[in-house]
Formats: C-alpha cells, sequence, structure tokens
C-alpha cells in the first residue's frame, strides 16, 4: 500500500490515520501538504483524514474542499484511484464534489465524542471486504456535523445502487433513532462514490486498531484496503 | 513624551486599580508621574493577577522540588522528568470572570491560554483536564453558563486537537454569580529541549508571531482581579474571542522552529498580553527591551501605545530568535499563514522603552517593574474548626437503599457523561482510559509508559476547614491517580477564593496552602505550576475556597492500568482503609438529612501513602481485577460506580458491629479503596495487608444484576444507570430544575 | 464600497439549526413563531468604486466559496 | 408574516471566520476583497398578522437565543 494522507492547515487526526496505516500495512504514508498539486508517484490511496480543516469555518471542509491538491485527487479518483475521506475528510469530499450530500449540524445542535455501533451494509467493496456484511462494528465519533443529508433523488440512488457502506445501529444491528445520535437520514455513516471507489464515513476506524488499547473493530477496513490492493497489484 | 495622552487623575488610577499607595511606590520608584501608557503597563503588571501581591509569601511554602523535578514555579507551566529523555509539562490556569461574562469565549480563550503556556515550553500538548465549578442548579442563570462553558471549552480543545480527558464539575449556591472554569493542560516534550522565557544577549532581535493585535480584553488583566458586582455586565466590550484554528497553526509553526533550533527566548502573549511577555522576557534575562510599536501587526485602525500595551488579542506570542536564523523562522511562520514581525530588541541598559510614532510613551525600569511589585502580608483570621459529628447524632431520614438512589442522581455525583462527550477525549489515539474512572490514562505515542491524569478539589471540606481541606485536595489527587495503578509525580494547583483583602478569606487561603504544602511533602507530590485567582465574589459573598488540583502521575506499562468496573460475578469485594463513618461535611449529611455541617474528615497522610502504596502494589501484581478510590458519597456510591461501570451487580455484607450503617455505607472517611479480587488471590492479599500493616476488609462477592446490602432492598443496576445518568440531560433540556430528579 | 453577500438554504433542504431554534424558542417562552431557517451575512469591503467590477467579484466569490450552491442560494448587495 | 433577523458581531470582535474565508478568496484568486465578516440571518414565520407584536416577538427571540449579545448586534426587520 503506498498511502498519502493529506495535511490541510487545522487538521488533526493525520497524526492517528498515519500510524494506523503504518500499524495495518507496516509502511508509512506519505503526508502530502496542501499546497502541493501532484500526489506522490506510486500513490494507490488518498486518505483525507479528520480534524478541522480552516477551522471548520464558513461550512466543515469548504475551504479545504478548494486546496490545490484536490484536483490532483479528483483526477487520481476519475482514474478509478481509492479515496477514503474519514470525518472532516468526509466532509471535504462533499464539499469537492466526489461524493453527493452535506454533513450538518449534528440534531442535538451539540459536538458528541463517543463509541458507535455501525453496522456494514456490503462486504464486496475494497473498503468492507474486511467484514461480513451485516457485521456491526463499534467505533468512536467525534464530530458537530455529522447529520447526513441530501435530496431525496440521491437518496433513492445511494440506496439504490447499494452505495451506503455503514450505518449507526444499535449494537444488534438494529436502525433505531436512538442509536443514531446525529440524526442524520437512514442512519447513514459512509456512502461511496458513483464509481466505489471513493468513501466517505464520520466515524473513526483509525481509533479502534489495537488490541493494546482496548478494541480492534475499525481495522477490518484497512486490512481490507491492503489485501485489496496487494492482489491488484 | 507623552503626548495626546488623558492626564492622570485619581480616578484614572482607581480605575486602573492602583490603590494610593501603590501609585506613591510609582512615583518613588520613576521619579516623577508616569505617563498614561506606563500607568496602564504597572497596573497590569501589579495587579492581583501578574503580581501575586496577595499570595506570593505564602505560596514561598509550597514543596516545589523532586529529584524528578526539571523546572518547579515561576515559568509559563512545570516540567517533570519521566524517563527516556522524556519531560511532562503542565499547569492548570483559571479564566473564571470572562468565563462569567461570556462563557462559550471565556472557556475556550481559558483551554487557548492554557494550551499555550504548555507548547512554549516545547512540548506538544497529549491531554487537557478542567475542574467546573457552577452556582445551584436552580440559579437562573446556571444552565446558561453550563451550556457556554462546556460548549466552549469542546469547541477550542477539539478543533486545537488535544483530547479532554478529565476533570470535576460541582454545583453550589456560593458560585452564584461567579462559577469557576479551571482548565489544565498537559504536553510532552524531549527533557533536554525545554524552552524558557529568559532573554539573553544584547541586540538581539524581539520577534512577534501569531495573529494580529486587536482592542481584545483591554483591562481584561486588571477585570480577572476585580471584585465582582451588579455593574457586571458593563464589562463586556473586553470579550476576547478565541481562535483555535490559529493556535493549532501557532502551535505547529513554533513546534518546527524550535526543532529547527531557532528560538533563544519564548513567552506566549496572556493575561496582559505584550506587557508582561516583553517585561517577563527582559527581566528575567536581565536585559533591557526597546518595542517599537509602529511594527505590530494590528488589526484595527487607529489603535495607540495603551491599547496595544494592553491587549490581550490571544494566539500570539513572542519570541527571542538566533539572528541568522531569523530568515528561516520567518519562512516557517509565513508557510502556517502567521504574522512575524521584529518589533524590538534586547538592550544592555535594564529598561523598558516603548516607542510609537516618533514618540517614547513608556520608559521604564524593567527589573522593577515586576520584582518591585507591591508584596503584601495580608491580616489573616484563622477559620475557626468545626465540631466533629458524632455519627450516633445523625439519625438517617430514609432507608439506605433509599439514600444511595437519591444520592447518584444529584447534581454532584450524577455522571459528567453529558460534559465529556462534548469533549473529543479519544483524539491521538492513546486515550487508555477515558472520562468515567478515576484518573485519565493518557499512553506515550505508542507506549508502554503512560501518564495517570486527574483534576480534583473538595471544596465544602476546605470551607468548613481550609488545612483539612487543602490535604484533603493533594490527596484525593494521589489517590485517583493510585486507583489506575500510576505513580504520583507532581501537582499544578489552581487556587480560587475570594477578597484577600477580607481577613477571613485570606485565613482560607493560608489555611488551604498550609495544607497542600503538609500534603505535598509527606506524599512526595511536589507543585511545580499553579495559578491564583482572588476577588471571586459577588456582591460582597465569596465563592467556596476552591484550591483546584491538577495531578500528574506516571505508569511504566499502560495495559496493567486498572480500571473500576466490576468485570464479572464471584469476585470478592475488599475495602481497603479504616472506616469510622464520618459523616461531617458529607454528600449524605447535606443532601440526605439536609445539614451542610460539622469537621470534614481528616486526612492522616502517613496512612494515605501506606495504603495508596499497598494499592498500587497489588495492581503491579495483577491480582485485582478492580480499583476505586473512595471520595464524594463515600463506599455506597463507589460500589454503585463500579457496579454499573461493569453493568455487574454485588452481594455485600451488613455493616460492622460498633459503627452505625448509615455511618459505613455513607461516610466520607479518607485513604480508603475498593478492589476486587478472584477467591483464589484473596489471601495473598490479606496476608500482605497485614504484613503492611493495612487494614482490610472483605465486604461481599460481586454476583447477579443488582446491588443487595444484606437487609437492604436489592437495587437493581439497570435502574441505577438510568438514574445516573438522567439528571444532568435532563437538567440541560430544562425537564428539571430542583437539585434533584 | 461595502457590501453584503447573503446566503440561504434553498426551500426543501431542511435545516435542523432551524428547526433545533424553533425548539429552543418554544421552550423559553417565545410564542407565535411558526418556523425558523438560518442562513449567513458576509459584509464585505471591496476595494475601488467601480459597481459593476464589485457586483463580479460578489458573485464570483459567492459561486466559488460562500456558497454551497448545491443547497443554498445568494444573493448579492453592493451598499450605496 | 414573514421577518428576518440579522446578527452580525460588533465591530472590534475578533471575527476568526471572517479571516479565514478573506484569506481562502485570496488563495482563490478573487481579486479586491478588503475584508469579510459573517454574520447570521434567520428567516422566521410570524403567526398572526400584528405587525407591533410581532416585532417584539423577534425582539424578544433576539435577546433570548438568537444574538450573543455580549458581543453581537442585531437587526429586526418584518418584511412587508
Ligand atoms: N469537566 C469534566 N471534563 C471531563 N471529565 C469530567 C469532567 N467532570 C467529571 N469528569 C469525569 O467524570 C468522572 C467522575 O468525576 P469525579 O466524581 O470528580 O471523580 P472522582 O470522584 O474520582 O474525582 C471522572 O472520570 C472525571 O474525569
Ligand atoms: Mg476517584
Amino acid at each position: 500500500m503506498k498511502a498519502a494522507v493529506l495535511v490541510f492547515p487545522g487538521i488533526n487526526r493525520e497524526r492517528d490515520m498515519a500510524r494506523t496505516l503504518r500499524l495495518v500495512s507496516g509502511r508509512e504514508p506519505a503526508m502530502v501538504w496542501h499546497a502541493d498539486t501532484a500526489l506522490p508517484p506510486g500513490t494507490d490511496l488518498v486518505v483525507v483524514p479528520g480534524g478541522f480543516s480552516y477551522g471548520d469555518y464558513l461550512r466543515c471542509g469548504a475551504i479545504a474542499a478548494r486546496a490545490p491538491i484536490m484536483d490532483a485527487v479528483r483526477a487520481f479518483a476519475d482514474k478509478g484511484g481509492l479515496v477514503l475521506g474519514v470525518c472532516n475528510g468526509f466532509q471535504i469530499l462533499c464539499e469537492s464534489g466526489l461524493l453527493p450530500g452535506v454533513l450538518m449540524r449534528n440534531q442535538n445542535l451539540r459536538f458528541i465524542c463517543r463509541d458507535v455501533y455501525l453496522r456494514v451494509e456490503r462486504s464486496d467493496t475494497p473498503f468492507t471486504r474486511g467484514y461480513n456484511a451485516g457485521q456491526v462494528i463499534r467505533v468512536p465519533v467525534a464530530h458537530g456535523e455529522g447529520n447526513y443529508i441530501a435530496d431525496g433523488e440521491t437518496i433513492a440512488r445511494l440506496e439504490g445502487e447499494g452505495r451506503v457502506l455503514f450505518r449507526y445501529a444499535s449494537p444488534d444491528g438494529l436502525l433505531d433513532p436512538d442509536w443514531n445520535h446525529n440524526g442524520a437520514i437512514n442512519g447513514i455513516a459512509g456512502i461511496l462514490g458513483e464509481r466505489g471507489n471513493v468513501l466517505g464515513m464520520m466515524p473513526h476506524p483509525e481509533n479502534h486498531v489495537e488490541a493494546s488499547m482496548g478494541r480492534t473493530d475499525g481495522r477490518g477496513l484497512f486490512a481490507g484496503l491492503v489485501d485489496h490492493l496487494a492482489q491488484a497489484a | 513624551m507623552l503626548r495626546n495622552e488623558p492626564a492622570i487623575t485619581p480616578e484614572l488610577i482607581a480605575d486602573h486599580g492602583l490603590k494610593p499607595d501603590e501609585y506613591e511606590r510609582i512615583l518613588k520608584l520613576i521619579g516623577r508621574a508616569p505617563s498614561f501608557t506606563e500607568l496602564g503597563i504597572f497596573s497590569a503588571m501589579w495587579n492581583e493577577h501578574c503580581s501575586y501581591k496577595s499570595s506570593k509569601v505564602h505560596l514561598r511554602g509550597l514543596p516545589t522540588k523532586a529529584p524528578w523535578v526539571i523546572q518547579g514555579p515561576g515559568e509559563n507551566a512545570g516540567v517533570i522528568d519521566i524517563g527516556d529523555g522524556l519531560a511532562v509539562v503542565f499547569k492548570m490556569e483559571s479564566h473564571n470572570h470572562p468565563s462569567y461574562i461570556e462563557p462559550y469565549q471565556g472557556a475556550a480563550t481559558g483551554v487557548g491560554g492554557i494550551l499555550r503556556d504548555v507548547f512554549t515550553m516545547g512540548a506538544r500538548p497529549i491531554a487537557c483536564l478542567n475542574a467546573l465549578s457552577f452556582g445551584d442548579p436552580r440559579h437562573p442563570k446556571t444552565r446558561h453558563l453550563v451550556s457556554g462553558v462546556v460548549a466552549g471549552i469542546g469547541g477550542y480543545g477539539n478543533s486545537f486537537g488535544v483530547p479532554t480527558v478529565g476533570g470535576q464539575v460541582r454545583f453550589h449556591a456560593r458560585y452564584d454569580g461567579n462559577c469557576l472554569v479551571n482548565a489544565m493542560a498537559v504536553g510532552i516534550a524531549q527533557a533536554d529541549k525545554i524552552f524558557y522565557s529568559a532573554a539573553s544577549g544584547v541586540g538581539m532581535p524581539i520577534v512577534y508571531l501569531g495573529s494580529k493585535t486587536g482592542r481584545d480584553g483591554i483591562h481584561g488583566a486588571t477585570m480577572a482581579s476585580a471584585e465582582f458586582g451588579a455593574d457586571a455586565e458593563e464589562k463586556r466590550p473586553t470579550v476576547q474571542v478565541g481562535d483555535p484554528f490559529s493556535e493549532k497553526l501557532l502551535l505547529e509553526a513554533c513546534l518546527e522552529i524550535m526543532a529547527k533550533d531557532c528560538v533563544i527566548a519564548i513567552q506566549d502573549m496572556g493575561a496582559a498580553g505584550l506587557t508582561s511577555s516583553a517585561v517577563e522576557m527582559g527581566a528575567k534575562g536581565n536585559l533591557g527591551v526597546d518595542l517599537d510599536l509602529d511594527a505590530v501587526p494590528c488589526r484595527e485602525e487607529g489603535m495607540s501605545a495603551y491599547e496595544m500595551m494592553l491587549s490581550e488579542s490571544q494566539e500570539r506570542m513572542l519570541m527571542v530568535l538566533k539572528p541568522e536564523k531569523e530568515a528561516e523562522a520567518e519562512a516557517i511562520f509565513r508557510k502556517w499563514g502567521l504574522d512575524f514581525a521584529v518589533v524590538g530588541r534586547t538592550t544592555p541598559s535594564m529598561r523598558f522603552v516603548v516607542r510609537h510614532g516618533g514618540n517614547v510613551m513608556a520608559d521604564l525600569p524593567i527589573k522593577e517593574l515586576g520584582d518591585e511589585a507591591p508584596v503584601y502580608r495580608r491580616p489573616f483570621v484563622d477559620t475557626v474548626k468545626p465540631h466533629a459529628i458524632r455519627a450516633a447524632d445523625v439519625t438517617a431520614p430514609v432507608a439506605l437503599a433509599d439514600a444511595l438512589e437519591t444520592l447518584i442522581a444529584t447534581p454532584d455525583l450524577c455522571s459528567k457523561r453529558w460534559v465529556w462527550e462534548q469533549y473529543d477525549h479519544v483524539i491521538l489515539g492513546n486515550t487508555v482510559q477515558r472520562p468515567g474512572g478515576d484518573a485519565a490514562v493518557v499512553r506515550i505515542e505508542e507506549g508502554p509508559k503512560a501518564l495517570a491524569l486527574t483534576a480534583d478539589v473538595t471544596p465544602r471540606y476546605c470551607e468548613a476547614d481550609p488545612f483539612e481541606g487543602g490535604k484533603q485536595a493533594v490527596a484525593e489527587a494521589w489517590r485517583n491517580i493510585t486507583a489506575v495503578g500510576g505513580r504520583p509525580l507532581a501537582i499544578t494547583d489552581n487556587l480560587n477564593f475570594g477578597n484577600p483583602e477580607r481577613p477571613e478569606i485570606m485565613g482560607q487561603l493560608v489555611g488551604c496552602i498550609r495544607g497542600i504544602a503538609a500534603a505535598c511533602e509527606a506524599l512526595a507530590f511536589p507543585v511545580v505550576s499553579g495559578n491564583v485567582s482572588l476577588y471571586n465574589e459577588t456582591n460582597g459573598r465569596a465563592i467556596l475556597p476552591t484550591p483546584t488540583i491538577g495531578g500528574v502521575g506516571v505508569l511504566p506499562d499502560f495495559t496493567k492500568s486498572a480500571t473500576l468496573a466490576f468485570k464479572a460475578a464471584g469476585e470478592v469485594v475488599l475495602l481497603v482503609g479504616e472506616t469510622v463513618g464520618w459523616l461531617g461535611q458529607s454528600l449524605y449529611l447535606r443532601d440526605i438529612c439536609g445539614r451542610e455541617e460539622g469537621a470534614p474528615p481528616p486526612v492522616d497522610l502517613a496512612v494515605e501513602r501506606r495504603n495508596g502504596d499497598f494499592v498500587r502494589k497489588l495492581i503491579d501484581d495483577g491480582i485485582v481485577t478492580a480499583v476505586h478510590d473512595l471520595s464524594d458519597g463515600g463506599l455506597a456510591v463507589a460500589l454503585a460506580e463500579m457496579a454499573m461501570a461493569g453493568r455487574v451487580g454485588a452481594r455485600l455484607d451488613g455493616a460492622p458491629d460498633g459503627v452505625p450503617p448509615h455511618a459505613f455505607w455513607f461516610g466520607e472517611d479518607q485513604a480508603r479503596y475498593l478492589v476486587t479480587a478472584k477467591t483464589a488471590d484473596v489471601e495473598a492479599i490479606l496476608a500482605g495487608a497485614r504484613s503492611a500493616g493495612v487494614p482490610v476488609m472483605r465486604l461481599g462477592t460481586t454476583a447477579g444484576d443488582a446491588l443487595a446490602i444484606a437487609g437492604e432492598r436489592a437495587l437493581p443496576v439497570a435502574a441505577l444507570i438510568t438514574r445516573f445518568e438522567a439528571w444532568l440531560p435532563a437538567y440541560m433540556a430544562g425537564r428539571t430544575d430542583n437539585g434533584s430528579l | 464600497m461595502k457590501a453584503r453577500v447573503t446566503v440561504t438554504l434553498k426551500s426543501g433542504i431542511l435545516d435542523p439549526q432551524g428547526k433545533a431554534i424553533e425548539g429552543a424558542l418554544k421552550s423559553l417562552g417565545v410564542a407565535g413563531v411558526a418556523s425558523v431557517r438560518q442562513g449567513k451575512v458576509f459584509d464585505i469591503e471591496i476595494e475601488g468604486a467601480d459597481r459593476a467590477r464589485a457586483e463580479a467579484v460578489l458573485k464570483e466569490a459567492a459561486e466559488k466559496l460562500l456558497a454551497n450552491t448545491v443547497i443554498e442560494n445568494y444573493r448579492v448587495d453592493v451598499l450605496p
């Protein structure tokens, strides 16, 4: 895996992400500065990490989405390259048009940091091959604006094309408003882009990958990517 | 000089919080009347906040030394050595008055300020804590303050990117109109790469870094030391707005130029911004400072010298750079989009000279500005020791089970989840123990070394007996660190009190400091940094004396840290420490019997240390499965917390003869812990206890899904959890107003 | 020149913040508010005195950054 | 009745958002923007047709919730 982690001013979970990529793939990712215009040669995975790019000012991800490096990311995705956006990264991908929809303020208008349960909807994607369809994983969220919405047509398409990869659910995998902390429509926690090579998700799988730290539920996502890329190569 | 500045009048002097005799002192010092700008500079340097004039003589009594202390009080933050070439840099600071005036921004800038103190010294912040005291939940302003303060702390820390992992939240009518916001930051640095504020070398460039200067918080420093009156609202225009985004950039830029070895001295601009940072750098380095305000990056038109010198705009730093590295440093700051300007030079003159628009606006002796600040030995009277309450004289108004059910849903004892879920407590991926336990445990990089962090104080104890209360605050911090398996190393103390010009308040301050000193001494737990906040009064009514203690300990291996949750049914529950059933100042007495009285539980520091060392050894040996220290609410509440955390019940024997049951279950005797162990290990533990002379008592076993005390109604754990979690969210949603559900 | 760009949510896009504010107002006892929708204003200083140019600049700013035209409308007013 | 409450920062109060937006516009090549300050608008439906009452309600809403009068000014417009 030759991962590139984008670094925008105000991003603050890039260290978490870089460490996880190293722990799971055995290889240090390249850290790519927002003002750069090209990705490192041979990059096979672009990760847009979490944080508060530009302080979340104006709209979460809005300013970062217009940074020079994003043109390179768009071109990379158009060629089928794998792109993962987590939390602020998800917001940036939506603002940049790589993913549809918007992430609004959480229903209760408060920032929420807690472990949530996600139902993995499909296992036949590069991002979820490390899991079984229907499996429930427990990972942390930490965001104030993770309430996913899009117009009815877009939602219908996402659902119809099976592009919803993760949903907030109860520990036994049921959709339940009490277990949907931010009020996202249909409990949507993570979605695929049209071509299935771009994933945006609000929760932080990168924070649950070490057994010594308690839980490894997030590891499957990264291990799956490593396997996929190894096969592709 | 002194062109187009207002004339100095007695009113103007009073407005600057300077007493007539203090003004006389200024006249003697400089041999002439000060200019308006100079008056502002003196008021900033000589106010309580910067000069510690009321507390200085007493703070000298605090133990500040230990082999592992690298830097004690006096720098931006304290520094301790934790081995492997690593140092922990930490400090706690209050932002009480600003938070009362504008809760969100006041709390946010409080967090920003303390983070700057830590990374100014070359450390990367790895954790924040906060200790909050609010008024009676029924007070009309309380809910608004809680929501604003919590959102502000989260808003700043979350965006900056540091996990907020612990703290405490308490409510008491004595904080009506004067809430307390004490924020603590902890960072990690290379032990041989700590940066200090003393300038060195003549003619060195003094560089201004960070955000631009506006009219923010002018008079903030003076305000922060001014007693509150009905006119608090009038002080509003001085509100400072925090910009965590700029602070994050400032952090990365500072650490980058420090790594490139560009820095001779660095000082963040906190209270009294440019004035105190520049004076400090010069005075500490035995150098003069010559500032050219025309070079200061300003956000607003036509700012006067006075305004620039007193502005408390946030996210700013002052540095003395190695001249040959100036260009390299500037490039780094530009890359991060931050302002960079050479605003002065160090001089041999030992004078603090401020130029603006071709005029000399101030020319003062730099040493005296700091060192000659008035120091007061204010008169004080010791608090009268309250009578000890005999448990036998307290009748139990309700059944034990009912009392427990009530207590865990009171504002002070209920779950603070509503608060800490608004704080990102997992970012950086090193939070081993999240909020909800005794001390938070934060791994250093990928471990195995970790820090145990806590913030504690029991103000009602301090009010009843400042000396014992001071001891207890330190002891509880030490205990919380011990309870997770940490070795307590050092503390930061944040002393929040009323008006020191009143002898009884001064008596509380002196008493608490003596108690803190005694405990630090006995527990080898020195003070390495701290902060004093006085004049916390509203219309002549003081807050409860609140000396918040921030404790730091180290664990060699984070995977061995103990947690408070019951792990499984069938384990033996043991009580470590002696229980006489001390009800004086207990929450049982206050919230169940409606009596806020008596002497607080005494702290026997020798016993504290003996029992703690014993428990820590049990954790090291890995023969205990859960550990929890006893504090507010006593034994029954601690058991409930362990049961709720593990969703496992327990069956417990009745109180031993000689101790009234309600006193046994709810007394707040100190130096106690609860542990659970596998049956097979119990004998070894008891034997160890005997040889260590530590009283250990078998209470019962974990079992089923209810907490059942012999002869009492069994309490289903699920129902306890519901009550424990319900109060704060219900209160914040406006569904309950009274003290309880 | 002074100008103001006002950005509002397109109708049909739901506004959780507005909804929450409606709720909060009710619980604060503020009666008679049927609905609330929240938007943004940007008060902008434009260099020069050419009105037409100013409007062009503001439109560009709105399109490129200030508004997310997928869900938001914007309106530009150059103040006299 | 339709109304709009506009909330803006008091002058002199730092506006980090505005500052960041200024920077972003520059790097996006939008020229001629001297300064940006961000505020909020609330588009509100008021029940009934009594203008005076509507204004009173809006003022109350602004004071109690919509504006943080410590650092913000607000202005109420009931639309014709
Ligand atoms: N303001 C806060 N921020 C973060 N965590 C908090 C806060 N207040 C309380 N907590 C957490 O809630 C738990 C219970 O707090 P407390 O009752 O003070 O514990 P203790 O009695 O062990 O000192 C602790 O883990 C503490 O860190
Ligand atoms: Mg404890």
